[in-house]
């Protein structure tokens, strides 16, 4: 169990290429993080500095306090997952399992009991002889997890360990991953694109793009109050509507045809800040027939998702997804309007930051 | 054209330089330049004698110092031997062309055939066709002199085409083998869609994209063919007779014509080392029949 | 298993030519060889072929020209591929690094590989002759006699073997620098998390992964020194008093310059079979599954 | 442009099954979503549709007329696969033209009309400025366009998409469901479509079949298949989180419907208390929908399951809890988070009104009759 820290951390690479900047993060002791970012974000970089298996450009990576940079992977008691498993292509799964313990020079009953003890708790007992090779890419990956725990490291790092399976295998593995977590009380590093993956796991999660830091916090923080359009556009499904070049006048913003009233607090940071686009969440819409106020839409896609359905729209002011439920379902090509939630309106300055938090 | 790398972010992780046996850089570079010095020093002397002049070549101590002359390559073009090595090198060149482009050809089609087509035994059509890779020349040579000679094409460019075209078919077929498996089979399931037959799918979107490796088999059995000795000089005696041949013909009056003797050397050899640099990686997919990559 | 009766014409067109060349010039011959074996047929004699029965075979083993030439070319094998492999796998290491300059040094060092076997034959006499050779010189500069490479038993073998391994040693460093190269990173990079040091890494990781490489390479060598026959023709001509007279070398003459073809058939069956058992390993290695990637 | 019906098929790889007497109707114009887990058979259906592999058994027409033995070409069917399977050795434009010049469509067209047709499938698809690309430069979404664009430039009377959405980003994702339809919709084909996820299938499908282990389950527009499934694995594979499936024991106790699961009854009330009624005494699976269930204190009364907390994580805004109650899953999803750890025991109250009721052996629905 460690508590690990981040600061002013750069990786520059030798052909220039700046993979990570300026990076401060604390993860705490115990905590499950979640490094979400698209690829070529730095997440892997990250990850891999922390591993050792990447020299730091600059900065100081502490764990409990102690800095690591600069110390060899082997010693820094560190385990880790990786994307392809990375498992020894010329070793049966049991000598996968016991290669971290034969490095430590443990006493060869030892290692049988605990290797066994893990591939039981795996599901893997029966694959013990077996090359890796001969196994499904859900064994594999156990099987790596397995090489992992068999120790009890100060802290795990997964680089994106569902990345190769199957969707169903994907959330029985996840669930695993996070049972495991709580069982070992271990702190975790995890990295991943996919949001759903990362908020079912993680206690916090990290979004990063171009080799910078855009935000921590939980998935309602991250959909609620999105520090900037980048984690606005980038969190959260269906996507949110995203609306250009507005302009707001006597509290009222304009969108296409129609006017929103701005809530006080909004209307308090605009002066501050003045926003230059409007992000509305789909649930954050209702769907009125044409004859209500609101922006017209004409509604293009209805796409059913159980008992909610997205409806793709095209408005004057650009095209906007909104939600509806089962029951009142808008027939595709139909004329409508839709009224944003005045709370749940998102407003971005020219520098793309919230103008709520550019303020604070 | 595009070239086409279905494997392209395969291999995309970076590779570390750390090394597991522990060789400083020193040594490094000193070893490995050693190592070039002793493998291009035997091209050296090929080269540098053929532009002796008689007495420089069996000057003692050697002479690294001379006078450049041309005259060794004029007497092994024109002179040399009565004809000169003009009508042997043409024949090589006839019958390296003309082999490989069989071998790639008839090669290309039995390893689509065998990739894409369900063929009863197919599996065993590969094997038999790489273990013919080691039959050794020797040993097959005295029944196919035999045969070629019931055949009445004892000296004739076709025998040694042919021969030549069955030795390399091995290498063609598991190189190319190779890149065909390497085809995603929906792009020419898009293509059978698309109302394309078997053959035409071969001819107009297989074929175009194992393009490298077509080049690749060329140059390597072009190669072979070129340096083959053992069969042509059973095989051939004037009419057919390749430069090995030619060249072998004067093994036991060299003692005297080093110049033109080397001329000859320098005009075989040196043009296959571009081909070599050229080929390099592949050299050893082709040559051990991709169990190394 | 259903496959249109168009996709069945296809794969015959494809595969056919092919396999018919193949049967017609590998296989029949060595049904042939052992026809010719089983009789009585020389060239020089105006006498037709007659039936011998197992009579080539018996003499086979009485005859001590052939006793030694196998000892020979056990010999001669064992020292270079032995040479070859130590050096090449070395080599290899020394090659595997990122350093700038060293891969066109590895490149350039590729260059004998594929140089013609007669000329390297005839520059490596050239370079050992006794007389005025460069190696002689080179010998001499370290204050030592001129050395009768060429004409001394011993020393013409090693000389064989040193031209052999001037040639092949490039391509086993190629194989094992490309086995090496191919070698995924993640697996380092797991033995580093795992706690592994550098040197446990080599012994665990990195030389088990290696082995099907190495022995891909061996045998590939083995079998083509088995049949070399060009630089005993360029340089020693089987001599002195047979120190060099490698199993192909007198198989050829006895074919080609005794004309004893039924003799030379018995000889050829046994080379056949020789490298057939090599050559199983090999099939065996390639065609399993678990090669370790 | 075509009516496909589907009749007695079966096919087998070796010893495996596919499926064995697989009937299926598709009325001209239909967008049909086969939907179903890996290796159910859903792929293999598409292949023997377009001619690529054939049927062991049973035939497939279009519009009346058997096509076992034409080939893809002749069936007038165009593919856009899952890797797109592009010709990387042609421009965009040369891969638009292939199928065009393909031998059996010789003077079909003149090079003029290639090039009218190249231009209104270009448009169509919005790809026209990328004509003269080649492959490798385009992104993921652009090769997407293009291999549509190839299957759809010989206007097919069927258009087969395999998995065809699967590998976008979201924002791309939605788009693309909606431009799909709307080609759909121009074109006026038949189109087939794969894929394993339920959201695609639901959003896209006017006639969405389910298929599993090589049967199909249900075929029927999305909103029924989704609000009335035929099947217990059909009721139990669309939703998110899915609904439950608990074994129960329908009885009676003092004249009203109960269904009996570990000696805990579920009072089925109105049309699930008449289903019961009809099968008294039989053993049958309940489906309850994850809202269904409400966690309970810890010493409440009423009919409460006892449950283990095998996984729980958090999904937009709400949490999920999976329950193990001796052996049988059970989801839970609640907007009301509470601390749990794996393990935990939790109890849970189950309401019924909202369930569905199968037989136990075979999973078909049961019904008041």
């Amino acid at each position: 169990m460690a508590q690990v820290q981040l600061q002013d951390v750069h990786k520059i690479y030798p052909d220039g290429t700046k993979a990570v900047r300026a990076l401060n993060l604390e993860i705490q002791s115990g905590e499950f993080l979640c490094v979400l970012g698209p690829s070529g974000c730095g997440k892997s970089t990250t990850l891999r500095m922390i591993a050792g298996l990447e020299e730091v450009s600059s900065g100081i990576i502490e764990v409990d306090g102690q800095d690591i940079v600069g110390t060899p992977a082997r010693e820094r008691d560190i385990a880790m997952v990786f994307e392809n498993y990375a498992l020894y292509p010329h070793l049966n799964v049991f000598d996968n399992i016991a290669m971290p313990l034969v490095a430590r020079r443990t006493a060869k009953p030892e290692i049988r009991e605990r290797v066994e003890r893990i591939a039981g708790t795996m599901g893997i007992c029966e694959h013990l002889t077996k090359r890796p090779s001969k196994l499904s890419g859900g064994q594999r990956q156990r099987v790596s997890l397995a090489r992992a725990m068999i120790r009890s490291p100060k802290m795990f790092l997964m680089d994106e360990p569902l990345g190769h399976l199957e969707e169903y295998l994907r959330i029985e593995l996840r669930r695993e991953i996070r049972a495991l977590h709580e069982a070992t009380g271990g702190t975790t590093f995890y990295i991943t694109h996919d949001q759903e993956e990362a908020a079912a796991v993680s206690d916090r999660i990290a979004v990063m793009t171009d080799g910078v830091l855009q935000q921590v916090g939980t998935m309602a923080d991250l959909i609620d109050r999105p520090v900037n359009r980048f984690v606005a556009e980038f969190v959260g499904e269906p996507p949110i509507s995203m609306f250009n070049d507005v302009a707001v006048a006597n509290g009222q913003i304009r969108l296409g045809d129609y006017s929103v009233a701005l809530p006080p607090a909004l209307n308090r940071a605009v002066d501050a800040s003045p926003p230059v686009s409007v992000g509305v969440r789909p649930g954050k819409f209702s769907i009125d027939d044409a004859e209500a106020e609101g922006l017209s839409a004409i509604a293009q896609s209805v796409q059913l998702m159980g008992e909610w359905a997205a409806i793709l729209c095209d408005t004057p002011a650009g095209p906007a997804t909104a939600l509806a439920a089962k029951s009142e379902l808008p027939s595709e090509g139909a004329r409508v309007k839709l009224n944003p939630d005045p709370e749940g309106l998102l407003l971005f300055n020219k520098n793309g930051r919230n103008i709520v938090s550019a303020e604070v | 054209m595009t070239s086409v790398d279905f494997d392209a972010g395969a291999e995309a992780t970076p590779r570390s330089s750390k090394v597991v046996l522990g060789f400083s850089d020193y040594a490094r570079y000193l070893i490995a330049v050693v190592f070039v010095g002793f493998s291009l020093f035997p091209f050296y002397i090929v080269l540098s004698t053929s532009l002796k002049s008689e007495s420089d070549i069996f000057a003692w101590p050697p002479v690294w110092l001379f006078d450049v002359t041309w005259d060794n390559y004029f007497s092994a073009l024109f002179v040399f031997g009565g004809t000169g090595v003009l009508p042997f090198l043409i024949n090589s060149l006839i019958i390296t062309a003309l082999s490989t482009l069989l071998a790639v050809g008839l090669g290309s089609m039995v390893a689509y055939g065998l990739t894409r087509f369900r063929v009863v035994g197919g599996s065993h059509i590969f094997f038999f066709i790489l273990s013919t890779r080691f039959a050794p020349p020797v040993a097959f040579v005295v029944p196919i002199f035999l045969m070629i000679r019931e055949a009445g094409l004892l000296d004739t460019h076709l025998a040694l085409i042919l021969i030549y075209t069955s030795m390399n078919l091995s290498l063609v077929v598991w190189i190319i083998r190779g890149f065909f498996e390497a085809i995603p089979i929906e792009i020419e399931e898009a293509a059978q869609i698309d109302g394309y037959s078997r053959l035409q799918i071969f001819r107009k979107v297989a074929l175009p994209l194992v393009k490298p490796g077509l080049i690749t088999t060329s140059i390597l059995s072009a190669i072979l063919s070129w340096n083959e000795f053992l069969i042509a000089t059973v095989m051939t005696q004037n009419t057919a007779a390749t430069l090995p041949v030619y060249l072998a013909g004067f093994s036991g009056s060299m003692g005297l014509e080093w110049g033109p003797f080397m001329a000859v050397g320098a005009m075989a050899v040196l043009p296959i080392m571009i081909f070599t640099l050229v080929l390099q990686r592949h050299l050893v997919r082709g040559l051990t029949f991709g169990a190394v990559r | 298993m259903s496959q249109s009766r168009a996709a069945r014409r296809a794969a015959f067109i494809l595969i056919s030519p092919a396999v018919l060349l193949l049967l017609a010039l590998n296989v029949f011959p060595i049904g042939f060889a052992v026809f010719i074996s089983l009789r009585h047929w020389s060239l020089s004699i105006v006498n037709p072929p007659r039936f011998a029965g197992l009579f080539n075979y018996q003499e086979l083993t009485l005859d001590d020209r052939f006793i030694n030439s196998l000892s020979v070319s056990a010999t001669f094998v064992l020292i270079a591929i032995l040479a070859e492999l130590v050096l090449g796998f070395a080599l290899a290491f020394v090659f595997n690094s990122k350093l700038k300059g060293l891969d066109t040094l590895r490149k350039l060092s590729l260059l004998p590989v594929m140089a013609m076997p007669l000329v390297v034959g005839l520059v490596w006499f050239y370079m050992l002759n006794e007389n005025f050779g460069v190696i002689n010189w080179f010998v001499t500069l370290f204050g030592a006699e001129r050395l009768p490479f060429l004409t001394d038993s011993t020393l013409a073998m090693l000389s064989i073997a040193l031209a052999d391994i001037w040639q092949w040693t490039p391509f086993v460093t190629l194989v094992i620098f490309a086995a090496l190269q191919s070698l995924p990173e993640y697996v380092f990079e797991a033995g580093r998390m795992d706690g592994l040091t550098e040197r446990e890494i080599f012994w665990r990781i990195t030389l088990p992964l290696l082995r099907p490489a190495i022995v891909v390479v061996l045998i590939i060598r083995a079998i083509d020194a088995v049949r070399m026959i060009d630089l005993v023709f360029m340089m020693t001509k089987g001599g002195p008093g047979g120190a060099t007279e490698v199993l192909p070398w007198y198989l050829y003459t006895t074919g080609f310059q005794s004309f004893d073809l039924g003799y030379a058939g018995s000889m050829a069956v046994v080379m056949i079979i020789i490298v057939t058992l090599g050559a199983q390993v090999f099939v065996r290695q390639i065609a399993n599954p678990e090669k370790g990637r | 442009m075509v009516d496909i019906t589907i009749s007695g098929l079966s096919k087998s790889f070796g010893r495996v099954n596919v499926f064995d007497g697989l009937d299926l109707e598709v009325k001209d114009r239909t967008y049909v979503c086969l939907l179903g887990p890996s290796g159910c058979g859903k792929s293999t259906l598409m292949r023997i549709i377009s001619g690529l592999d054939s049927a062991d058994r049973g035939e497939i027409r279009f519009d009346g007329k058997n096509v076992d033995n034409l080939t893809c070409a002749q069936r007038d069917v165009g593919m856009a696969f899952q890797n797109y399977a592009l010709y990387p050795h042609l421009t965009v434009e040369g891969n638009l033209r292939f199928p065009l010049q393909a031998p059996m469509q010789k003077g079909r067209w003149t090079q003029q009309e290639m090039r009218a047709r190249i231009g209104e499938i270009a448009d169509l698809l919005q790809i026209t400025p990328l004509l003269h690309r080649t492959i490798n430069q385009l992104s993921g979404g652009q090769q997407q366009r293009v291999s549509l664009g190839r299957s759809l430039i010989r206007h097919p009377k069927v258009l087969l998409l395999d998995e065809p959405v699967t590998h976008l980003d979201a924002r791309l994702r939605y788009a693309m469901r909606s431009e799909l339809k709307r080609i759909h919709n121009v074109m006026e084909t038949t189109t087939i479509h794969v894929t394993h996820d339920q959201q695609e299938a639901l959003a896209m499908a006017d006639l969405l079949v389910i298929m599993r282990e090589g049967r199909i389950d249900q075929a029927a527009p999305a909103m029924e298949v989704y609000g009335d499934p035929a099947t217990s694995f059909v009721a139990s594979f669309l939703g998110d989180p899915p609904r439950s499936l608990l074994e129960v024991e329908l009885g009676e106790t003092s004249g009203a419907p109960v269904a009996r699961i570990n000696g805990v009854e579920l009072k089925l009330s109105g049309k699930l208390g008449a289903v019961a009624n009809a099968a008294p005494g039989r053993n049958a699976i309940l489906a309850l929908p994850a809202r269904a269930f409400t966690a309970a204190q810890a010493d409440e009364p009423g009919a409460v399951l006892d449950g283990t907390v095998r996984a729980h994580e958090m999904i937009e805004g709400a949490q999920r809890i999976v329950l193990d109650v001796s052996g049988q899953k059970v989801n839970l999803h609640s907007s009301a988070i509470r601390h749990v750890v794996i393990g935990d025991r939790l109890r849970v109250f189950a309401e019924a009104s909202d369930g569905m009721l199968f037989e136990g052996a075979t999973g078909l629905r049961l019904s008041a009759n």
